[in-house]
């Protein structure tokens, strides 16, 4: 079977994951580590193999069932594989940095005395994220898209005696489940209109479906608009767009190598994943994509402006990732599926990278998160300080590193698209670079330069992190150079070999992109350097310059700081709405509506008549037997009447 | 005429017997009005040809429960005349009721409902010509009635049993077979080894 | 005078059975005694059975008659044993104190 | 004849029952204990016997007639006859009773301390009587049975309950039985109008004029939305539920309350098809408002069993949505989602029983940081949150997704505002194992905790195994029912087209695809 190795690159992690989960704590930390480790690292090297093959031979897709799942009436699932190339760049954008986070994490968790539920959480991520990749139908990704929500849930509340962990779990978990619904629609949908719920037949159909409407909750809607918008409302929640974003800066509480790699590299992805995945039914959208450029332009923005000023290293790095993915979107809505999923590619490696690097900086600080307590440790760490630079400048987009390409190549895409909103996007698009390239170096100045802020003991004690971690770090730098150079023939449609379609006839930007003005084209990498020189400028020639900064742009810079009230507005209209509602509904609804005009108030009714006519009932025996007589005369006397 | 004369002592005789049980000062001599009136009753059986219940009444009436109420009677001390106070307060309505309900039973029989021209006879079970009374109800009573019959022997049964588990008093002191406990015994609570020193004995 | 009849037997039966209600109402305060008076009105109901049966030519008057004297048996072995066990407990076999009953 | 193997697990409980009743006598932990073993032997050869069906020569799953048929006279002169049978519809629910019970016996094993010989021949014959509802095929049969199921239910809750279980059993008894004795009237109704037989495989042919039909089936509605239950006749179940001792609940919820749909699936739909697709609608809104209302209830609930209780309320939902709906997969979906919320609310109802056995409390606010002192247990209890939020992999997913796909075609407003009850369902069983199993434990009495024994151990590994195996493996289950429940939806007829034309409720389903 040739299939054989993408199943075993599959199952692998489960295999590893359900032997440490249940016998962890026989096996030992140390044997539970390498297992799990081992485990994932051989589905990389697969991962390899089959990259090899499909995305560099160009062997056809391969599509295998290892057996039906689900079978009732017309509806048919199955568990299977849908090789193509779209699934082997996932395929060893996951297993590579899932491995690397492994093997980071013994160095990372050696204190921690839960290691083997640890790892074993890690590996049943691993396997989700790869069953959601290689699904060959929605219900499959959906059985993974939830499988790495479930795992997100546990890692993030992972430390669960920590209070801000277990909630910032159930938040993650909630939020996405609201997402969810759209998803669920979207599958619902796709059984009615295609009869189907695999890629395969959605896809062969979309075309014929393209001019009918369905009636949705009352209104005519079209067919295929509504189902795409129901995609991008589920992917909405997965990668954390305006919205739907408030979990991910909360996520923040499991570990770092689970920050690295379920909440910058892998999951968070999974939406753009699914927007790439479906891109032959947004392609005969109009309304639908340009949501989701919308979506993702305001995502971006947005979610950078929050990053600016953020004290938290890693929070700043989860807006950054947030922000990233709105570029994602946004080429998804210009149709420049394959810069998204080429962007997508590269950020995996840069952000895992940062993230290990703030990991690393984090461990050696024990556990200090804020940047303002840290500073002036670059000759302390110097890997990681080299490391931080590689990522930073990855992220601030510029050229060799993968950043720049796609970065640019988005941009040009929504500028030459030719209408108003490509120019909108455009602009937008341009600051959020801006404020990208300032915020990453922000973070790499205040914590690398300068002087150290937090307590002296902590300073001297901190140390390189050791080489089983660093190594890690290191094959994801080489991975964020490589991505970026490597990846250059993504940026073809044809290289897709079919896995992404782009009606180039209609959304003219894409191949229109090459052919952009100069200015146009290098205006991103200008303003890049530029936010680099200005967070240069103010934190580290005049650090006075940042405060006078902030005293000056007070609303905005507030309004920035408490990440414009998303939590509290939705605390206030949703949650706690709902919390008064449920208790209104139990105590007035159940108890005095239903149980006093119900059962209760009919027993009561029953009491009070009983009550009257108790007296009736004397007790003596011949007061009883008088009656029956009378009754008897009476009867005779009507009898003969 | 000798039948009909024999008819007319032998109600007037119950009837009489009848109103001494209710209204004899003392309840022994009810108890034995009672058994007059069952007496008379089984005379009457005997008149209409029904040999058998007649005497099953003698037996079954006179023989075990009058005995048995003069039985309880006398074990029960209790002072009698009292029970009779307010004797007569009850009686006029007492009375009153039974002379209704006499004067309507009599208009009811007299209104011709149940004359003998309005009988449907020899239908269901015909009493047979040819044997005797006690010989036709044995007819009948095992094979068509057989699971009635043996219902009422279950009514009998419980009525024991029920009497029985009424007035049965589980006196202290009294020494019962306890069977888990002795299937529960073990050796060790049961024997017990006492070292015998020769020539003392264990006293 | 005319020939006794069925009517005469339905008479006789129907004024035993208001002896017997009239003794429950002038006897109530006795247990024993209320007992016996069913005892009669039971009797007369014997004798309205087997009048009929006789009568009409039909043999089940007489079986119902023997059902009813088995149910008398058995209505008055366990009446005595309650007055008995009443007796026992309350020392009294009269009514009134019995209303336990009472709503 | 062969074999009559429906009788005998239907009767064998009842048997065993009367022996624990009237034999055993004697030392009262002799017997105790001895009413135990006899207890679970009889009811492991009971699940052993109904598992043998699935391998039994007579019984064919492709096919969608009564199966494994036994006939007898009983009241031959009134046309009640002992008729037994089971089909693809019926023999889920005999499994799920017939593993329930043994595991309820388990469950009771220590937390059932006084009248122990009573309680085991109780459940016994509440088995029996459970098992016998789901198979008969004799209308009266049925009946006699479903109302015989009151009775120990009734004495497990009252005599067994807690503190205010008389209240609790009373409004039990007293809500299920009004439903039922208008039942009895249209099931009288039935049998004159099918020309004196209570034959169940004759009653689908049955044409029954419309104004009839109606009445019919509202009568009948009355005994199995009280059952399911379904808002607003759903407030006895949190009461019993929490009176109840733990393996009351978990019979309820695990059987009990799937009477009720059965009953819809049985008789409502088959012989009522117009009066179904008529009140269709009205069925469809008040699933809805159960899905939604009761999980919003659920969210206030500060004792765990109400909370719980409430939940089921919730998911009973779904499942009368997928029945009205009435396509196959909607129906497969049911049928899946019953057995799924009979394994996973019993076991989410154990694993409540598992620490009020040891801290006798079932007050939210008492618990938590259970995960760092019993940590097994806070595993499985996980995973059976897990599976009532409906991940996929576990098999209320499975049951869910069925529902739901079935239902969007018939009923699709509905449906949408019922993928709501997703979030709010996530919603509180996250809460609970937020304010349960994680955090820091405080009081004393947690810290002092001791994890699953064996017994524990063993009473939650086949619903475990279950759990997953039909979440990945769901052909198991839908390959018993797809024969029946594809004969049901066929035999409707124009049931859809009718409930486009049925009053309008404001879950009203149009016309889905247009074109253009």
């Amino acid at each position: 079977m040739p299939s054989g190795m993408y199943f075993t690159i599959v199952l692998l992690p489960l295999l590893v994951a359900t032997i440490v989960g249940l016998f962890g704590n026989r096996l030992g930390d140390k044997a539970s580590m390498w297992i799990t480790s081992g485990g994932v690292l051989v589905s990389m090297l697969l991962s390899l193999v089959g990259f090899m093959e499909i995305a560099v031979y160009g062997k056809p897709a391969i599509e295998a069932t290892l057996y039906e799942w689900i079978a009732s009436g017309a509806l048919s699932v199955s568990f299977g594989i849908y090789i193509d190339k779209l699934t082997v760049l996932m395929l060893v954008l996951v297993t590579v940095v899932s491995s690397m986070v492994h093997v980071y994490s013994i160095g990372y968790m050696a204190d921690d005395p839960s290691k083997p539920r640890f790892f074993s959480y890690l590996s049943l991520f691993t396997f989700m994220m790869l069953a959601l990749v290689t699904a060959p139908n929605l219900v499959q990704l959906f059985l993974g898209w939830e499988g790495v929500g479930l795992a997100s849930y546990l890692l993030i509340g992972f430390w669960h005696h920590k209070e801000s962990a277990n909630a910032a779990s159930i938040k993650a978990f909630l939020v996405n489940r609201v997402a969810d619904i759209g998803l669920i629609l979207a599958m619902l949908v796709a059984f009615a209109v295609f009869g189907s719920v695999a890629f395969g037949d959605i896809f062969a159909s979309a075309q014929s479906v393209a001019g009918q409407s369905m009636n949705f909750l009352g209104m005519n809607v079209p067919v295929l608009e509504l189902f795409a918008l129901l995609l991008l409302f589920g992917a909405m929640g997965k990668s954390a767009q305006i919205g739907l974003h408030t979990w991910l800066p909360d996520a923040m509480e499991g570990p770092t190598p689970v920050s690295a790699l379920i909440h910058a590299a892998t999951m968070v992805t999974a939406g753009v994943f699914l927007l790439a995945r479906m891109s032959p039914v947004f392609e005969l959208t109009e309304i639908a994509l340009m949501v989701v450029a919308w979506v993702g332009a305001l995502t971006a923005i947005f979610a950078a402006i929050i990053g600016l000023t953020q004290t938290d290293i890693k929070r700043v790095i989860a807006y950054s990732t947030c922000s990233q993915l709105g570029y994602m979107f946004f080429a998804c809505g210009v149709s420049a599926y394959s810069a998204a999923m080429f962007h997508l590619f590269a950020h995996g490696f840069f952000k895992a990278l940062l993230f290990l690097s703030a990991g690393s900086v984090i461990h050696a600080l024990h556990h200090e998160q804020n940047l303002f307590k840290m500073g002036g440790v670059r000759h302390l760490l110097p890997i990681t300080y080299g490391l931080m630079w590689i990522g930073s400048l990855a992220l601030a987009g510029i050229p060799p590193f993968a950043g720049f390409f796609s970065k640019d190549f988005i941009l040009e895409s929504a500028f030459m698209s030719g209408t108003q909103t490509g120019y909108s996007l455009y602009i937008i698009g341009t600051i959020a670079a801006f404020l990208t390239a300032f915020y990453s170096f922000r973070v790499l100045f205040l914590a690398f330069h300068g002087t150290f802020n937090g307590d002296k003991e902590t300073f001297d004690n901190a140390h390189e992190s050791p080489f089983i971690m660093t190594v890690p770090m290191m094959v994801l730098a080489v991975g964020a150079i490589a991505a970026g150079m490597l990846g250059l023939p993504m940026m073809d449609t044809a290289w897709w070999n079919g896995s992404i379609v782009i009606f180039e006839n209609i959304h003219v930007g894409v191949v229109e992109a090459h052919n952009s003005p100069l200015l146009i084209k290098l205006l991103p990498l200008i303003v890049a350097i530029a936010g680099i020189s200005l967070a240069w400028l103010m934190y580290i020639k005049r650090r006075g310059l940042a405060d006078k900064m902030t005293k000056a742009l007070d609303i905005l810079y507030s309004l920035s700081f408490n990440k414009f009230y998303f939590d509290e507005i939705y605390e206030a209209i949703i949650v706690a709405p709902i919390r008064s509602f449920s208790k209104f509904l139990w105590q007035k609804g159940d108890v005095e509506i239903i149980d006093r005009f119900g059962p209760d108030g009919v027993a009561e009714l029953t009491r009070r008549i009983s009550v009257t006519i108790r007296p009736l009932q004397t007790g003596y025996v011949y007061h009883y037997a008088f009656v029956i007589i009378l009754g008897m005369l009476a009867l005779i006397t009507w009898l003969m009447v | 005429m000798f039948p009909d004369l024999m008819f007319y002592v032998f109600a007037s005789v119950m009837l009489i017997a009848a109103l001494g049980v209710v209204t004899a000062k003392n309840p022994i001599f009810s108890v034995l009005f009672l058994i007059l009136t069952f007496l008379n009753c089984s005379g009457l059986f005997i008149l209409m040809g029904a040999e058998f219940l007649g005497l099953m009444l003698v037996l079954v009436y006179v023989g075990a429960i009058a005995v048995m109420f003069l039985f309880v009677l006398m074990t029960i001390d209790i002072d009698f005349a009292m029970l009779k106070e307010g004797y007569a307060s009850y009686m006029p309505v007492g009375v009153l009721t039974g002379v209704v309900l006499l004067v309507e039973l009599i208009l009811a029989v007299k209104s011709g409902l149940f004359s003998s021209d309005h009988l449907i006879t020899q239908t269901a079970m015909p009493i047979p010509t040819d044997t005797q009374n006690i010989t036709a109800i044995g007819q009948v009573l095992f094979t068509d009635y057989l699971a009635p019959f043996q219902l009422a022997g279950m009514v009998l049964l419980v009525a024991m049993i029920g009497a029985i588990v009424l007035t049965f008093r589980r006196r202290e002191g009294v020494k019962r077979q306890n069977i888990t406990e002795q299937v529960l015994r073990t050796r060790k609570e049961a024997v017990e080894l006492k070292k015998v020193k020769s020539g003392q004995g264990l006293v | 005078m005319q020939d006794v009849g069925l009517t005469h037997f339905l008479i006789l039966a129907a004024t035993l059975f208001s002896i017997g209600v009239v003794g429950i109402f002038i006897n109530r305060k006795n247990i024993i005694l209320v007992l016996m008076c069913i005892e009669l009105m039971l009797l007369s109901v014997n004798i309205n059975f087997v009048a009929f049966s006789t009568f009409a030519g039909d043999i089940a008057g007489q079986i119902f008659s023997f059902f009813i004297l088995t149910v008398a048996a058995a209505e008055v072995s366990i009446g005595l044993a309650i007055v008995t066990v009443l007796f026992r407990n309350r020392g009294s076999i009269e009514i009134e104190q019995s209303n336990l009953m009472k709503g | 004849m062969d074999f009559p193997i429906l009788s005998t697990i239907t009767f064998l409980p009842l048997i065993g029952s009367f022996m624990i009743f009237f034999i055993m006598n004697g030392e009262e932990e002799v017997v105790s204990h001895n009413a135990k073993l006899a207890a679970l032997w009889t009811s492991l050869v009971t699940l052993l016997l109904s598992i043998s069906i699935l391998f039994h020569e007579g019984f064919d799953p492709a096919s969608a007639s009564y199966q494994l048929v036994e006939t007898a006279d009983w009241l031959p002169q009134m046309g009640i006859y002992y008729r037994m049978g089971v089909d693809g519809i019926s023999l889920p629910f005999i499994l799920l009773t017939a593993l329930l019970t043994p595991i309820c016996i388990l469950v009771s094993w220590k937390g059932i301390t006084t009248k122990v010989r009573g309680y085991m021949a109780a459940f016994l014959a509440l088995e029996s009587f459970l098992i016998g509802v789901f198979c008969a095929t004799d209308l009266m049969l049925f009946y006699v049975l479903w109302e015989a199921m009151l009775i120990p239910m009734f004495l497990i809750i009252g005599v067994w309950g807690g503190e205010r279980r008389v209240y609790a059993a009373l409004k039990f008894f007293l809500y299920t039985f009004i439903g039922s004795v208008l039942m009895l009237v249209a099931i009288l109704y039935i049998y004159f109008a099918a020309g004196e037989t209570y034959d169940m495989s004759l009653l689908s042919n049955l044409v029954i004029d419309e104004g009839a039909q109606k009445w019919l089936w509202l009568a009948f509605f009355a005994a199995f939305a009280v059952k399911v239950p379904m808002w607003p006749f759903h407030t006895w179940l949190p009461d019993a539920h929490v009176q109840a001792p733990t393996a009351g609940s978990v019979i309820l919820a695990g059987v009990l309350l799937k009477m009720g749909a059965y009953g819809f699936l049985r008789i409502s739909l088959p012989v009522l098809p117009e009066a179904s697709a008529f009140f269709a609608p009205l069925v469809f809104t008040l699933s809805v408002i159960a899905i939604i209302y009761a999980a919003l209830v659920a969210l206030a609930q500060h004792d765990v069993k109400k909370m719980i209780a409430y939940s089921s309320v919730s998911h009973m939902g779904f499942i009368t949505l997928g029945i009205f709906a009435a396509t196959t997969e909607s129906i497969q979906g049911s049928l899946m989602q019953m057995v799924n919320h009979g394994i996973v609310s019993s076991a989410l109802f154990m694993l409540i029983g598992v620490v009020y056995d040891r801290m006798h409390t079932r007050e939210l606010s008492r618990f938590g940081g259970l995960v760092k002192v019993i940590p097994l247990y806070s595993l499985v209890f996980l995973l059976f949150v897990m599976a009532s939020v409906a991940l996929p992999g576990t098999n209320s997913f499975v049951g869910e997704f069925l529902i739901l796909v079935g239902s969007f075609q018939v009923a699709q407003t509905a449906t949408i505002f019922a993928t709501l009850g997703v979030v709010l369902g996530a919603a509180y069983m996250l809460w609970l194992t937020k304010r349960m199993i994680f955090g820091v434990p405080t009081t004393a009495e947690v810290k002092r905790l001791e994890d699953m024994d064996k017994r524990e151990i063993i009473m939650f590994v086949p619903l475990i195994i279950l759990m997953l195996g039909l979440g990945l493996y769901p052909a198991a289950l839908l390959d018993i029912t797809h024969a029946s429940a594809e004969n049901l939806v066929n035999s409707l007829g124009n049931y859809h087209d009718l409930i486009a034309q049925s009053p309008s409720w404001p879950f009203q389903q149009t016309s889905l695809v247009e074109g253009n």
